[in-house]
C-alpha cells in the first residue's frame, strides 16, 4: 500500500494492474488485506444481498407494469456498497444510475427508493424523474441527471467548494467507462489536477456500455485507470468484485482527499451481469454465458465464502439472511404500493408539476398552470 | 410499396443511401454491431462492412466532430445522437462548426452530413428521453432541420437529408416509430403496417426538403404543425369538428413560406402547435410568420398549443403533452374569437 | 454615486457581492491574475484572494459544470464565459444540469449560479465574437436570463443575478461597455462618464429581475427591445420624430408581461428588436407574446428588426448589424400600415 | 529514434523528455540528427523569416487601422514551417490561428493572407471571417475557427475518413496548450485511440494561453505529451524552437501516419514571444524580460548559426536575404492594399453576406436579402 501523499508518478505500475485482497481460494491476502472486522463483512454481505434483492423486485414490478423503467446493478454490488462504508457523513457522491448500493448501504430507506421507482403519491422527486434517478442531499447522494458524465467535474466543483471553505468533507464521482468518452470526463480530471480539491474519481468499468464493449471507449489504451496519469492524478486498478479491496482502496484514496492530498482516480473491475436496464435485451448483442465465464466471479458469493472461510458466516446463516432480507424488500413493496404505482397512481398533485422551476414561480408559469387547469 | 414501420423506413433510406454512394457512411452509439437502441441500423453492418457502419464511443462531440472532418475530406456521413436530449455535448460543433464551415471558407470546404436523433415525447422517458429541441437548431444560420410525420415522408426526406450538400438535423418522433399516436394515449395505436401512410417505396425517392404537406384541406382555420403533432391535430379537428387545415410543415427549416401563407390567408385563423417548451419554441417563429405575412387576413389572434415551460415530467406526462384535448380547445377558441 | 463605465459597474457589482457574502466566488478564463480580457474582474483576486477570484482552464464546460457542482454545495459562483459565442462547450451544463437541478430533486438540490458573458455586436469581432445567443437561454426552463443596457442596471442587476437562488444568464452588450453605442458607427459615442445612466450608487443595491424600464415614454408605437438596440432604438425614435414608447426589457426570462401588455395596448402598434438571427430569435417570442396579449388592440402587424439569418460577417458588420436607419424605417412603416 | 511500429507503452519516456537535435553550440547531434540538406535547412530559415517579416509588418498595418485584428507567431515559426515540410500534398492541417508558417512554407501567396486580413476586394473569404482565420483547401490547410479547439477532432475525422477510404493522405490536429483543456481535445484523442487513424496530433505549448500560463491547463501533470499515454498514442515532445527537431520528429509521426501505424501525438515546447494579438497587451500578466531569458531562444537565431557552423549560411548572406524578404513582403503588402482595407475598402459586394450560408439561398435568405436591399 503506497502512502496517501505519493506522486501519480511514483504508482503508474498501480493503473495497469489489478489490486486484488481475496484470492481464488476466498482468502484475504496482500498489503491491502485486513481493514474490516467480521462484522462488518457480514454487514457488507447484507447490503449486497439487499441490493440484489430489491433490483430482483423492482425489475419484476417493471415487468408487471407498476412503473416505466429499471436499471439493476447485479453482479456489481460490491463497488458501490464497499465503497460507502469508507465515506463519512456529509461526504458527497455525484452517482450513476446504477450505484444504488451507495444508498442501501448508507441506510436510505428502501420503501422511499421505491416511492421514487413508482412515481407515487409519497415520491420525494414528486413524480419528475425517471425511476432510480434518486436524490438525497442529507444522505450524500445528489441528484442523479439522465445525461452521462454531467456528474463528474460537478463533484469536482463540489469538491473545490469544499476545500475553499476549509472544510474536510469529501466528493466521490462516479461514471461508467463507456462514459470516461464523453467530454466531461476530461473536464473533471482537468479541474481535478489543476486545483487538486479532495475528490475520488470513480469508473466503475463493467465491460459493457449498452451494447458497446469496453474497447471502444477504451480504444488502444490498456486500462481506464491510466487516463488519469496524464493528469497526475494517482490512479488505481481495483477488483470491483472483492469487496475488501473495493473498501480498501476506497479507504486510501478516502484519506488522501480527506487530508487535502488532492484526487485520486479509481477503475473498478466489474461485470454488468444483466440488461443494460429493462429497455435493453443482451442477448443481440453478447454471447449469453459470457457473464457465467466472467473471470471475477459473483460479488456476494466471493464475500460469502471469505466469510465462511474466517468462520464468520455459514450456508445457514446465508439462507437466513436472504430470506430476511427478502421479505424486508417485500414489505417495503407493500408499503411503498399503499402509496401508489406509475401507471395508476396517484402522484403528487398534476400542479406540482409548474413548481421548483424557480425559487418562486415567475408569472409566465403561474398563467400557464391556470391554463392547464392544475 | 411495402408497408414499413417509421424504424424500417428511415433503415432503408440508409439502406438505398448507402448502396448508390459509397461515401454514405453511417455511425453512432449502439448504431453498428447492435444496430441502435431503436434498431433504426439494425443490418447496416452486416451488409455494408465494419468501414461503412460502426459504433462510436459515447461522445456526441466526438461523433458530429468527427462527421464534419469526414464530410470536409468528401464523405457523407450520416450520424445517430441516441436521443435529442444528449445532442447537447455535441451542440458546439453543430453551431460553431458545421453550420458555418461553407460559409466562413467561401465554399472552400462544405460539410454534407446528417444528423439523425429521436425527438419528443410520450414514451415515459422523463425529462431526458423527451425532448423536442427543434429551435435551437433552427436559430442557427446554417443548419436545415427535418422532421417527418410518417414513414413514406421519413424515408423521402432522410435519403433527401444524406443526398443535401448542406448540414441537415433529421428528427425523428419516436412516439411515432411504430404508428400514428394522436395524443390517447390510453387508445391503442394502429400500427403503420395497418396505415397508408406506412406505404414506402422500396427503392430511392425523395421528398424534397422545404416543402410541407397539407394532410387536412379545410377552410376554417390553419393548424401549423409537425412531427407527432400532426396526428394530434387531426385527431383534434375529427373530434371537434372543426374544419380545419393541417399543414404538416416537414422541413423547419427552410420553411415553406408559400404553403403557410396560402392557407391562413384562406381561413383567416392560426393555431400553432409544438410539443416543446413554450417560450421561443418553434410555434413562436410561426406566429412571427403568420403575423408578417398574414395579418391582415386574420379575424382571431393566433393561437399556440405547447409543452409547458418547465422540464418534461415522467408521472405527469399526459398533463404535460399538449394532446387533443388542449388542441381541440384551441380550435374551437380560434373560431370563437 | 459615481460616474461609472459598464465594466466598472459590473466590477462593482461583483466586489459588493463578494464583500456581503462569503460564498460568492468569481472564476473564468484569464478571469483571477489578469482580470479578465475585458478587465471586469480586475482587482478582485488581489483583494479577496485566490481562493475567491482565480483562473479556470479554457474548458467552458468545466467552468459551468464545477460552478453547479459549488453551488450544490452551498456556494454562489459567479463566472465568466470570455465571450459569450463560446457558451456552447458548456451548454449542456447549462441546459441539462443547472436548469433542472432544483426541478429534478424537488428542490433537494439548488444551483444559485450566475453565468456572465460579453453578448452582441458592434466590434468587428467576426463569426465569433459578435453572437447574441439569448433565445438559447431563454427557450430553457429553469434558466434566467438578464441583459442590462447601461450601468446603473448592469450593477443592480448582476447582484440581483448572484443573490438570485436560480441559475441567471446574464449577457452583458459588449458594444456598451464603454458608451451607449446606438448604431451610428461613424460617429463617436458619448463614454458613460458624460452619461447619465452612468450614475452608479456605490454600495449595494439591486434592479429586479423580471422588470422591464420605460426608456422613453410615447404614444404611438411601443418597441420592445434591450440590450444594444435600446440605444438603437432611441436613436431611430428620435431621428424619425416618431413617438415611440421604448421599453428595455432588461430581463428576458421572467419577462415582463405588464409592462409590455400595458404600453401595446395603449399605443396599438409594436416594434420588436433584437441582433440576433431572425429565425426564433427572441423577436419571435415577443411577436408571440403580443399576439396573444393585445391582438385586438393591434392597429398593425407588429414588425421585428433582427440580424439576418447568417452567420455574423466581418467586413460587413454594419450591413448586418440592425442599425437605426432600419429600425427608423420599421417605426415608419408600422405607423404607416 | 524509435521504430514507426512502437507501442506507446514503450517510449512513456519521450512524453517527459525533450527531443532536440541542436545542441547549444549550434551543432546538430543525437539519433534525430541528419535528416536534412543545406538547401533544405536554408529554404526552411527562409520561411521562418518570411513568416516574422509577414507578421512584423501585419502588426503594423493593423495598429495604422488597415485592419481589425491580428496575431503573430514570433517565436514560434519552427513549430509549423519545419513541419509544413514534412507533409506532402493532399494531407491536411487542422490548424490554429498560430500557424501560417504552414500557408508560408507551402508557397501560399502572400498577398492573397494579405488580402483575407484586409477583408478586401480579393479576399477569398469575402470578409466574412476575422483576419488570420485562412482556409485553402488545395494547399491543406482547412478553415480556421475562432471557437478554440473544435478543429482537433475534426482531423481525427478527416483522417479517419482517409483511412475509410484507403487513401493516404495524413491529418494534422494543431491546438495550444491552453486549448487542451477543452473538451474536443479529448474527443480528439479517445476517438485517434479507438479507430488508430492516420492523424498527428500536434500540442502547441507556447506557454502562454493570453494571460494565463501553462500551468493551469496542465495541472499536476508533468508533460502535455503524457496526456496521449492514457491513450494508448505514443506521445513526443519535441523542443519546437529547434527546426531540426521538429521536422525529424513530424517525419517519424507522419510516417507512421501514411504507412497505417496510427496516431501520434507531439508536444511542441516553444514560448510565445510577442503579445496574445494585437487586442492584448502582455504587460499585465508577465515580466516584460520573461522573453529573452527563455532557454530555448529564437528558432530563426539557432538555426541560422547551425547553418553558419555548416558552412551554409553567413551574416552576409542573412542580411541579404533579409531584406529581399522584407521586400518581397511590402510589395505583397502594396499589392493587397491595391485591393482594399477593412476600413477603406472596397469589399466582396455586401449582398454576397447572404451566399453560401447553404448551398442554395432558401426562401427567407432571399427576402432577407431583398429587404436589405443588397
Ligand atoms: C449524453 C448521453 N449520451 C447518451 C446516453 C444514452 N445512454 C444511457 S446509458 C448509456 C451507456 C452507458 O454506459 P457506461 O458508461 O459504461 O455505464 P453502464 O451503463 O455500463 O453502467 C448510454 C449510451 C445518455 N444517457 N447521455
Ligand atoms: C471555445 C473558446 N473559448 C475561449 C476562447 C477565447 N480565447 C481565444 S485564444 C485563447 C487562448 C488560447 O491559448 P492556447 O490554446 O495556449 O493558444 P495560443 O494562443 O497560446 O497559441 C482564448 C481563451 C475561444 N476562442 N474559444
Ligand atoms: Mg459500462
Ligand atoms: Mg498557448
Amino acid at each position: 500500500m503506497p502512502p496517501v501523499d505519493v506522486e501519480a508518478l511514483h504508482i503508474h505500475d498501480l493503473a495497469y494492474s489489478v489490486i486484488r485482497v481475496l484470492n481464488d481460494k476466498g482468502e484475504a491476502v496482500g498489503p491491502w488485506a485486513g481493514q474490516l472486522s467480521d462484522e462488518a463483512l457480514v454487514e457488507g454481505l447484507r447490503h449486497m444481498m439487499t441490493v440484489r434483492a430489491f433490483d430482483a423486485r423492482m425489475l419484476m414490478a417493471q415487468r408487471q407494469g407498476k412503473t416505466s423503467f429499471y436499471m439493476q446493478a447485479l453482479g456489481e454490488e460490491a463497488v458501490a456498497c464497499a465503497f460507502r462504508m469508507a465515506l463519512r457523513p456529509g461526504d458527497m457522491n455525484f452517482s450513476t444510475y446504477r450505484q444504488q448500493g451507495l444508498l442501501i448501504a448508507g441506510g436510505y430507506p428502501l420503501v422511499t427508493m421505491m416511492n421514487q421507482i413508482y412515481s407515487n403519491a409519497k415520491d420525494p422527486m414528486k413524480g419528475r424523474q425517471l425511476p432510480v434517478m434518486y436524490s438525497s442531499k442529507k444522505d450524500g447522494y445528489f441528484t442523479i441527471s439522465g445525461n452521462l458524465a454531467t456528474q463528474f467535474i460537478q463533484a469536482v466543483g463540489w469538491a473545490m467548494a469544499s476545500a475553499i471553505k476549509g472544510d474536510d468533507k469529501v466528493a466521490a464521482g462516479w461514471i461508467g467507462e463507456g462514459s470516461t468518452a464523453e467530454n466531461d470526463f476530461h473536464s473533471a480530471l482537468v479541474f481535478a489536477s489543476t486545483y487538486k480539491p479532495p475528490v475520488i474519481l470513480n469508473v466503475v468499468n463493467n465491460q459493457w456500455a449498452i451494447s458497446t464493449f469496453q474497447g471502444i471507449a477504451r480504444g488502444n489504451a490498456a486500462t481506464f485507470a491510466s487516463r488519469g496519469l496524464g493528469f497526475g492524478i494517482p490512479a488505481l486498478r481495483v477488483d470491483g468484485n472483492d469487496y475488501l479491496a473495493v473498501y480498501a482502496v476506497a479507504k486510501w484514496a478516502i484519506s488522501r482527499a480527506r487530508m487535502n492530498l488532492g484526487p485520486t482516480l479509481i477503475e473498478f473491475i466489474t461485470y454488468r451481469a444483466g440488461a443494460h436496464s429493462t429497455s435493453d435485451d443482451p442477448s443481440g448483442y453478447r454471447p449469453k454465458d459470457e457473464s457465467s465465464g466472467w473471470p471475477l466471479g459473483d460479488p456476494v458469493e466471493r464475500l460469502k465464502k471469505h466469510l465462511t472461510l474466517r468462520g464468520a458466516w455459514s450456508e445457514e446463516r446465508h439462507a437466513q439472511a436472504k430470506g430476511e432480507i427478502e421479505s424486508l424488500v417485500v414489505q417495503a413493496q407493500k408499503e411503498a404500493e399503499s402509496h401508489g404505482t406509475l401507471h395508476n397512481g396517484p402522484h403528487a398533485p398534476a400542479g406540482t408539476m409548474f413548481e421548483d422551476v424557480f425559487s418562486e414561480p415567475p408569472i409566465h408559469l403561474i398563467r400557464q398552470r391556470q391554463e392547464a387547469g392544475i | 410499396m411495402t408497408r414499413m414501420t417509421m424504424i424500417e423506413a428511415i433503415r432503408s433510406a440508409m439502406d438505398v443511401a448507402m448502396e448508390r454512394d459509397d461515401n454514405v457512411v453511417v455511425f453512432g452509439e449502439d448504431v453498428g454491431y447492435f444496430g441502435g437502441v431503436f434498431r433504426c441500423t439494425a443490418g447496416l453492418q452486416q451488409k455494408f462492412g465494419r468501414q461503412r457502419c460502426f459504433d462510436a464511443p459515447i461522445s456526441e462531440s466526438g461523433i458530429i466532430g468527427a462527421a464534419v472532418g469526414m464530410a470536409a475530406y468528401g464523405l457523407r456521413p450520416c450520424v445517430e445522437i441516441q436521443f435529442a436530449d444528449y445532442i447537447y455535448p455535441g451542440y458546439d460543433q453543430l453551431v460553431s462548426e458545421a453550420s458555418r464551415i461553407r460559409y466562413r471558407s467561401a465554399g472552400d470546404f462544405t460539410t454534407p452530413l446528417t444528423v439523425r436523433m429521436p425527438t419528443g415525447g410520450g414514451i415515459f422517458g422523463g425529462q431526458t428521453h423527451s425532448q423536442s429541441p427543434e429551435t435551437l437548431f433552427a436559430h442557427v444560420a446554417g443548419l436545415k432541420t427535418v422532421i417527418p410525420s410518417n414513414p413514406h415522408d421519413a424515408k423521402g426526406l432522410l435519403i433527401a437529408a444524406i443526398e443535401d450538400d448542406d448540414p441537415v438535423i433529421f428528427l425523428e418522433p419516436k412516439r411515432l416509430y411504430n404508428g400514428p399516436f394522436d395524443g390517447h394515449h390510453d387508445r391503442p395505436v394502429t400500427p403503420w403496417k395497418k396505415h397508408d401512410l406506412g406505404e414506402v417505396p422500396d427503392g430511392h425517392y425523395t421528398v424534397p426538403l422545404g416543402k410541407a404537406a397539407i394532410m387536412r384541406e379545410g377552410g376554417d382555420v390553419t393548424v401549423l404543425t409537425y412531427g407527432t403533432m400532426v396526428h394530434v391535430a387531426l385527431a383534434a379537428a375529427a373530434e371537434t369538428g372543426v374544419d380545419a387545415e393541417i399543414i404538416d410543415l416537414r422541413t423547419l427549416l427552410p420553411l415553406d413560406f408559400e404553403a403557410i401563407e396560402a392557407s391562413v390567408r384562406k381561413t383567416g385563423r392560426c393555431v400553432v402547435v409544438n410539443e416543446a417548451t413554450k417560450t421561443c419554441g418553434f410555434a413562436a417563429e410561426l406566429m412571427a410568420v403568420v403575423m408578417e405575412g398574414c395579418f391582415h387576413h386574420l379575424e382571431a389572434p393566433v393561437i399556440r398549443v405547447t409543452g409547458w415551460d418547465t422540464p418534461y415530467p415522467h408521472a405527469h406526462e399526459w398533463d404535460y403533452f399538449p394532446g387533443p384535448k388542449r388542441v381541440g380547445a384551441a380550435l374551437k377558441r380560434v373560431m370563437e374569437a
